[in-house]
């Protein structure tokens, strides 16, 4: 068995471990073992690859490929480069941060740590995926279980918010679909067979006409997941309503495949379609940045303020990615793994304080910072490194974005990068005026003040996903190197 | 030279940050305060070694000082080229500003073991003072524009923090909120000029992009005019703007006064001393850069916003009432007489005289102006109270505090032989030779800071007596000590031969008063029209407020309207929350809030709600009668039948 | 000879099946259905299919018809009218079986079949052989699904008929 | 084989035998009646068999084998049906179609 294939292995042994639980104990202590066992192989993979790719020059490291389906050669190819190293890392990180924090989940905790475990299958299936097809199943395995886990162990409109979600995301895997089966037709443009492998068809020139009519279809396929405006409504909803793993992973990893996805299918595949196509996507991509920012300003609920700033961030990938440069690249997957970690803390925080108040209304909430002051100071760290302060993650990320950006000297990428420039001011006020409103003033509520202090569990949980924001934010320079060289790719396929 | 010690002024400050952050309730109160002091002593003490090293040892190369990196590493990189470092860059501006952070910050951290004892977040009190501390030092020795950037922001923070330290109290939390927002804004300028710079210049290295030799080169790659300016000079603008934010100029100045709900050292550390001075210090750092680009357009934006400024807060200083933002308004005011005095500074030799000025300006500044806050602020811990009506005649009481006030007080007011008299003849030289408009300005400002400071003075300490509840006694040593300290500063440091330390090109020019290398050169003339008009404010407010007199209340129904606006500090707080609350918050955020529900999301709902509504129109078939199921079967059979026989 | 019985019992079927689907006696409809299913019987007899037409009488006869009227016994339908269909769906539904006829009778009387003198004659012995049979052409496999069947719905029915007395705690 | 009658005698019958059932099945309310239409269905289908078995391949018995498997399976069906049924009636009271349309939508 490879390395990379035990990365789905072992959850979904976990999950079929799970089915002979008997209680909350036993399936947490379980599911943590196993992705604990995943976590060690996520950090060991990096060193692996580092030791591969000092010999080792190809695209992919680790590669594997066996047919699977062979009248449409299908195979399920895999393997591994810088990016979605970091990826599987970040993945591994927010499991298993979110099985901490799901560590008292009562309502049929079996069965919540099976879905979990399968949707965690899911998005490391996608990571290492380098046939499109097999990419596109993993997806899928890594949507469906959304459903299940908003739908049954959510809050609120529960139903409402699962069915819109998984409508809305599989509406655009259909979309999706029919941009792969597009390149898929034509990834023999220059003779040869049909095939699905990413590394494949990357060296084929795909007829010009077709990249142009496959690109915004990929690209949307993807961009639904990765909230781009308009296709964001799915997620302030999804999010207020899933259970706090369940919102952890889904900001923190299952969004993060739409800009992966992006990067390695479509603009990768169908660069002339990508050129083609900026501009009109850069448009939306700013207005997500400013409006998700802006819309976040009047938000009481915190999870909604959540979901917008994080349909503002990924905007900001979305238009890292669209800038067409090395820089702005680094800054996009920089940003992907620092909002991951970052909105991870952010709903993990969220879901201790609704855990304790019963409420998510800040403008109910004041004071916090007197009663649960761990917590509190480290949502004003998490606020903080939202809005971009450096020392933490997202400076780092956005300032190679806002550098990418700036390369561009004709008039309209200037004032879409000020635009997006910009949303760092509209970030600190909303990120402000809610810190103000429910950390800092008076004790608005006399039931507050008998707060339960903070957890081993939920230390355990917050300090796994704090140190990658500082630690990103304080050194940098590996993890953008690292980014660097598996960036050249793209760039000699793109530029 | 090995300066590579010089680390440790950075590393020791947030070393105590985290170590009082993270057992910011296993430390004893006592104990933190005395890591605390006993870090800044050192770092304090490696900041005065570093500066007689600098100055005294080290020789300088064709007369000019040199410049030495204590520390230098790559942190990031954007491009090959674009390259960010992090690193400690030792020049004659830098080691001035360490000696004047690491001054008033021990100073302040001695005072603050006194002022806020028995206070519950004690220690989180001094874990914050150490993260101040880093960040100003980190921005002080920045290598490169980002750097200064990134602890710019960190400075930020650690000013939003302090300012909102009483937490439970609404006013304290809007305020540091207005201070983070305003900075920030503020920071949107400066990060595009730095996006811009480091585009155009290449670089964002200070030792590069000050390189007067390659300003052609700069220029030839940056070819592009907006109304007639070269993009640099845009760039230069907008990294000004975040100055301007940071240092409270007009109009960013908004969150300054707001500022002091914060606890008084923090207000005579951050926000009188050190952190406000940072867009100064930025503009010199830049220096080269502002003078040359489209013959210093930028620095005459830098001079003229310097002076209204300064002039727009003297003004308001006048009529308030609370001391703490008496003394925020003089500080802007003192401020914008900094950056006037770079503005119409030049380059080379003698024509730089007012890039010395405005840093001989702030050094002097930090001392008498921290000493005011800690002296504001020792009264503030005996009356309780801010405002001047609850206050009179505390001489009796209070007499360490008074002297050492009236020290401060006379410093800034200009009176001769203290050290605010030689800094600031140096700024109306400057003025006088380069810009005079701005001289009859500075002038004035000169006259109505000596008033409203002995406006203060008076009223705090002479005045008509109160009947206080609780008689109001002298504070404990720790605070009193800082407070005779820098009273000794606010007089010894006019003394310095600042004039050969701190220069634009490095170079030691003659300045016209100091006391060991030119008082020769004094311009007598220039000297005695400031020393009347401060002496004229003195005299005025001496007439006016010594004893209680109807003068005050005349004056000011005389003025009106005028007085009233003054009084409110011409409304622009008004304006602002105007163009925030009622235009963005209302105007644009809640329509997107809107937007976003009922249209983005309203036609997502309607494609899905379309798709309901057609299945119950043919939810009809599936009615559950199994005769209709069968009949529906038996039919379709039959067509199916009659396809296959007689069609196909 | 033989054909004029044939007719007579043709149409004995058809009266008794029409009556058996149109009558509004429950209890009657039943008998109309014996009477069917006998004349059917009675077809089989004359196919010389002995062994089938005694199936037919014994299990239809025997065993579904006495079902049948334990079952209208048991739901208490003896009395009272069976509810008449409307009208128009009585149309409806006659077209559509008329129509099916046509359809299948023309479909029928378009084919010409190729009718096969009998070369011999089988009796009991044969089927059984036939049925139990493990070489080719036997059917002892399908005999024993079927018998499986048999017992699987034996105890499904009464598993189904004996009703769950839980549901009543609750 | 009877004797003057032809196979598309009895295939007349037994499609006209056949459409009562459906009829039947059709046009009937109660549940009891529907089934003994369906009853009328099977018994077409067997006669069939038996019938082609009879005129066209007269010298195998596979006709009846089913014919036999058939009675055998509508034996089995209708014990089943009418347990259905009278547990139907037990949970409703009746044993109309009408009262059994929960599995629409």
């Amino acid at each position: 068995m490879d390395i990379l294939t035990l990365f789905i292995v072992v959850p979904v042994l976990t999950a079929i471990a799970l089915l002979f639980t008997k209680d909350l104990k036993q399936a947490r202590m379980l599911t943590m073992i196993g992705m604990l066992i995943e976590f060690g192989m996520a950090i060991n993979l990096v060193f692996a690859y580092f030791k591969e790719r000092a010999s080792n020059t190809d695209i992919m490291v680790f590669t594997r490929d066996e047919m699977w389906f062979e009248s449409f050669n299908i195979h399920y190819a895999i393997g591994v480069d810088g990016i979605s190293v970091l990826m599987i890392v970040l993945t591994a990180t927010v499991v298993l941060a979110g099985v901490f924090i799901s560590w008292m989940i009562d309502d049929m905790p079996k069965e919540f740590f099976v879905t979990l475990s399968i949707l965690a299958a899911g998005v490391y299936g996608f990571f290492i995926s380098v046939d499109l097809f097999t990419l596109f199943v993993f997806y899928e395995i890594a949507v469906i279980p959304m459903y299940l886990l908003i739908g049954i162990w959510g809050s609120g409109p529960r139903e409402y918010a699962a069915m819109k979600l998984t409508l809305m995301l599989m509406g655009a895997s259909a979309i999706l679909l029919v941009g792969i089966i597009g390149i898929y037709f034509n990834s023999n443009a220059d003779g040869g067979a049909l095939t699905f492998n990413i590394l494949e068809i990357a060296q084929v020139n795909i007829p010009e006409a077709a990249q142009k009519l496959f690109f915004p279809l990929a690209f949307i396929g993807f961009a639904v997941i990765g909230a781009l405006f308009p296709f964001h409504t799915w997620s302030p909803d999804g999010h207020a309503s899933a259970p706090t793993a369940v919102s952890m992973l889904h900001a923190g990893v299952l969004m993060k495949l739409g800009g992966y996805g992006i990067f390695r299918v479509a603009m990768y595949l169908l660069p002339l379609g990508t050129i083609y196509w900026t501009n009109f996507f850069i448009v939306l991509s700013v207005i997500g940045v400013v409006y998700g920012a802006l819309a976040a300003i009047k938000q009481t609920d915190l999870k909604y303020i959540n979901a917008y700033s994080s349909v503002s961030h990924l905007g900001m990938v979305i238009f890292a990615l669209l800038m067409l440069n090395k820089t702005a690249w680094t800054g996009a997957i920089l940003q992907s793994l620092s909002h991951g970690f970052m909105t991870a803390l952010f709903f993990a925080l969220i879901g201790m304080i609704y855990g304790r108040t019963h409420t998510r209304d800040a403008t109910k909430m004041g004071g916090l910072l007197k009663v649960i002051p761990f917590i509190s100071m480290i949502y004003v760290v998490a606020g903080l490194a939202s809005l971009g302060l450096p020392g933490m993650s997202g400076f780092v990320a956005e300032m190679n974005i806002f550098a990418g950006a700036f390369q561009h000297t004709d008039t309209f990428h200037r004032v879409m990068s000020i635009l997006v420039v910009s949303a760092i001011v509209i970030t600190a006020v909303y990120i402000l005026r809610v810190v103000g409103m429910m950390l800092m003033g008076p004790i608005r509520n006399e039931e507050f003040k008998t707060l339960k202090t903070v957890t081993w569990y939920e230390r355990v949980g917050i300090y796994m996903l704090l140190i990658p924001v500082v630690g990103i934010g304080v050194a940098p320079l590996w993890l953008s190197n690292m980014i660097n060289e598996s960036i050249l790719p793209f760039i000699s396929r793109l530029l | 030279m090995d300066f590579s010690y010089t680390i440790f002024i950075l590393i020791i400050p947030i070393a105590m940050f985290l170590l009082l952050g993270f057992f910011y309730n296993k430390i004893k109160p006592a104990i933190s305060g005395w890591i605390g002091v006993a870090g800044l002593t050192a770092v304090a003490g490696m900041s005065y070694y570093t500066a007689y090293q600098y100055f005294f040892n080290i020789p300088k190369v064709d007369g000019k000082f040199q410049t030495f990196f204590g520390f230098k590493m790559n942190w990031m990189n954007f491009t090959d080229t674009l390259r960010i470092d992090m690193g400690i860059l030792l020049d004659p501006i830098s080691i001035m500003m360490m000696v004047v952070v690491s001054t008033i910050s021990l100073m302040v951290h001695i005072y603050s073991r006194g002022y806020m004892h028995g206070d519950r977040g004690y220690t989180k009190f001094f874990a914050f003072l150490a993260l101040f501390t880093f960040s100003m030092m980190g921005l002080v020795v920045a290598t490169n524009l980002f750097q200064i950037y990134i602890f710019w922001e960190l400075v930020g923070v650690s000013s939003f923090l302090l300012i909102g330290y009483y937490y439970e109290k609404p006013s304290a939390v809007a305020a540091a909120k207005k201070a983070f927002i305003v900075t920030r804004f503020a920071d949107l300028g400066f990060l595009i000029g730095i996006l811009l710079m480091g585009y155009y210049g290449g670089s964002y290295d200070f030792m590069e992009l000050n390189n007067p030799e390659g300003f052609n080169t700069i220029l030839e790659n940056a070819p592009q005019k907006f109304m007639g300016i070269s993009v640099i000079t845009t760039a230069l603008v907008l990294m000004f703007m975040g100055g301007a934010g940071k240092s409270a100029m007009f109009p960013l100045h908004i969150w300054l006064p707001d500022a002091m709900e914060g606890p008084t050292p923090v207000s005579a550390l951050i926000h009188a001393a050190t952190m406000v001075v940072a867009g100064v210090y930025l503009v010199a750092r830049m220096f080269p850069m502002f003078h040359f680009f489209d013959d210093g357009f930028a620095l005459h934006v830098v001079a003229w916003v310097g002076a209204i400024s300064s002039l727009f807060a003297a003004i308001i200083a006048l009529t308030q009432t609370d001391i703490k933002r008496v003394l925020a308004f003089s500080t802007m005011s003192q401020i914008g007489y900094m950056m006037l005095a770079l503005g119409v500074s030049k380059y080379d030799g003698h024509e730089g005289l007012g890039y010395m000025a405005s840093m001989w300006h702030l050094f002097t500044h930090a001392m008498f102006k921290a000493l005011l806050f800690l002296a504001a602020g020792s009264v503030i811990h005996a009356v309780h109270s801010n405002y001047l009506k609850d206050m009179g005649g505390l001489r009796k009481y209070m007499p360490i505090t008074n002297i050492t006030f009236l020290i401060a007080a006379l410093s800034i007011s200009g009176f001769p032989l203290t050290a605010g008299f030689f800094s600031k003849d140096e700024i109306l030289v400057a003025a006088f030779e380069h810009n005079k408009p701005i001289y009859f300005i500075t002038l004035f400002i000169a006259g109505l800071t000596a008033f409203y400071m002995f406006r203060l003075y008076f009223g705090i300490f002479w005045g008509k007596k109160k009947d206080y509840e609780h008689a109001p006694h002298e504070s404990p040593w720790s605070m009193t000590i800082p407070l005779m300290f820098l009273a000794f500063m606010s007089i010894a440091s006019g003394y310095l031969p600042f004039s050969e330390w701190v220069t634009a090109d490095h170079e030691a020019i003659h300045g016209h008063i100091g006391l060991f290398s030119n008082l020769g050169v004094i311009h007598w003339d220039m000297a005695a029209i400031a020393i009347v008009t401060g002496l004229l404010g003195i005299a005025i407010a001496w007439f006016f407020y010594k004893k209680p007199t109807d003068y005050p209340a005349k004056i000011s129904a005389a003025f009106g309207r005028f007085y009233k606006w003054t009084y409110n500090k011409f409304y622009i707080d008004e304006v602002y929350m105007f163009i925030t609350h009622k235009i963005i918050f209302k105007r644009i955020s809640t329509p997107f809030a809107w937007f976003d529900k009922k249209v983005v999301d309203g036609t997502m709902e309607g494609i899905g709600n379309r798709t309901v509504d057609f299945s119950k129109l043919i939810k009809g078939v599936q009615s559950g009668k199994v005769q209709d199921y069968a009949f529906a079967f038996v039919g379709g059979v039959f067509v199916l039948v009659l396809i296959v026989l007689y069609m196909l | 000879m033989e054909q004029v019985i044939f007719y007579i019992f043709a149409i004995i079927i058809v009266v008794m099946a029409i009556a058996s689907v149109t009558s509004r006696k429950i209890l009657r409809a039943v008998i109309y259905l014996l009477m069917s299913l006998l004349g059917i019987a009675a077809l089989y007899f004359m196919m010389q299919y002995n062994f089938l037409g005694a199936v037919q009488m014994a299990v239809y006869a025997g065993g579904i018809i006495i079902l049948f009227i334990f079952a209208v016994l048991l739901v208490h339908q003896i009395e009272g009218k069976l509810e008449e269909p409307s009208t128009g769906r009585k149309i409806g539904m006659a077209a559509l079986s008329l129509f099916g006829l046509g359809i299948t009778l023309v479909t029928i009387y378009s084919h010409k079949f190729t009718v096969v003198e009998a070369s011999k004659d089988f009796d009991v012995k044969d089927i059984g052989r036939g049925l139990l049979g493990t070489g080719e052409g036997g059917f002892i496999l399908p005999f024993e699904v079927i018998s499986i069947i048999l017992l699987a719905a034996m105890i499904g029915s009464i598993i189904i008929a004996k009703g769950q007395k839980k549901e009543v705690k609750k | 084989m009877i004797e003057n009658v032809s196979i598309y005698e009895l295939l007349t019958l037994t499609t006209i035998l056949f459409f009562i059932g459906l009829y039947g099945f059709l046009t009937r309310k109660n549940l009891i009646t529907m089934l003994m239409a369906i009853e009328l269905l099977l018994n077409t289908s067997v006669i069939n068999f038996v019938v082609i078995n009879k005129y066209l391949y007269p010298d195998v018995l596979q006709g009846v084998y089913f014919s036999i498997f058939i009675i055998a399976v509508a034996a089995a069906e209708t014990a089943l049906a009418i347990s259905i049924i009278i547990n139907l009636y037990r949970l409703r009271t009746s044993v109309d179609i009408t009262e059994t349309e929960t599995m629409k939508y």
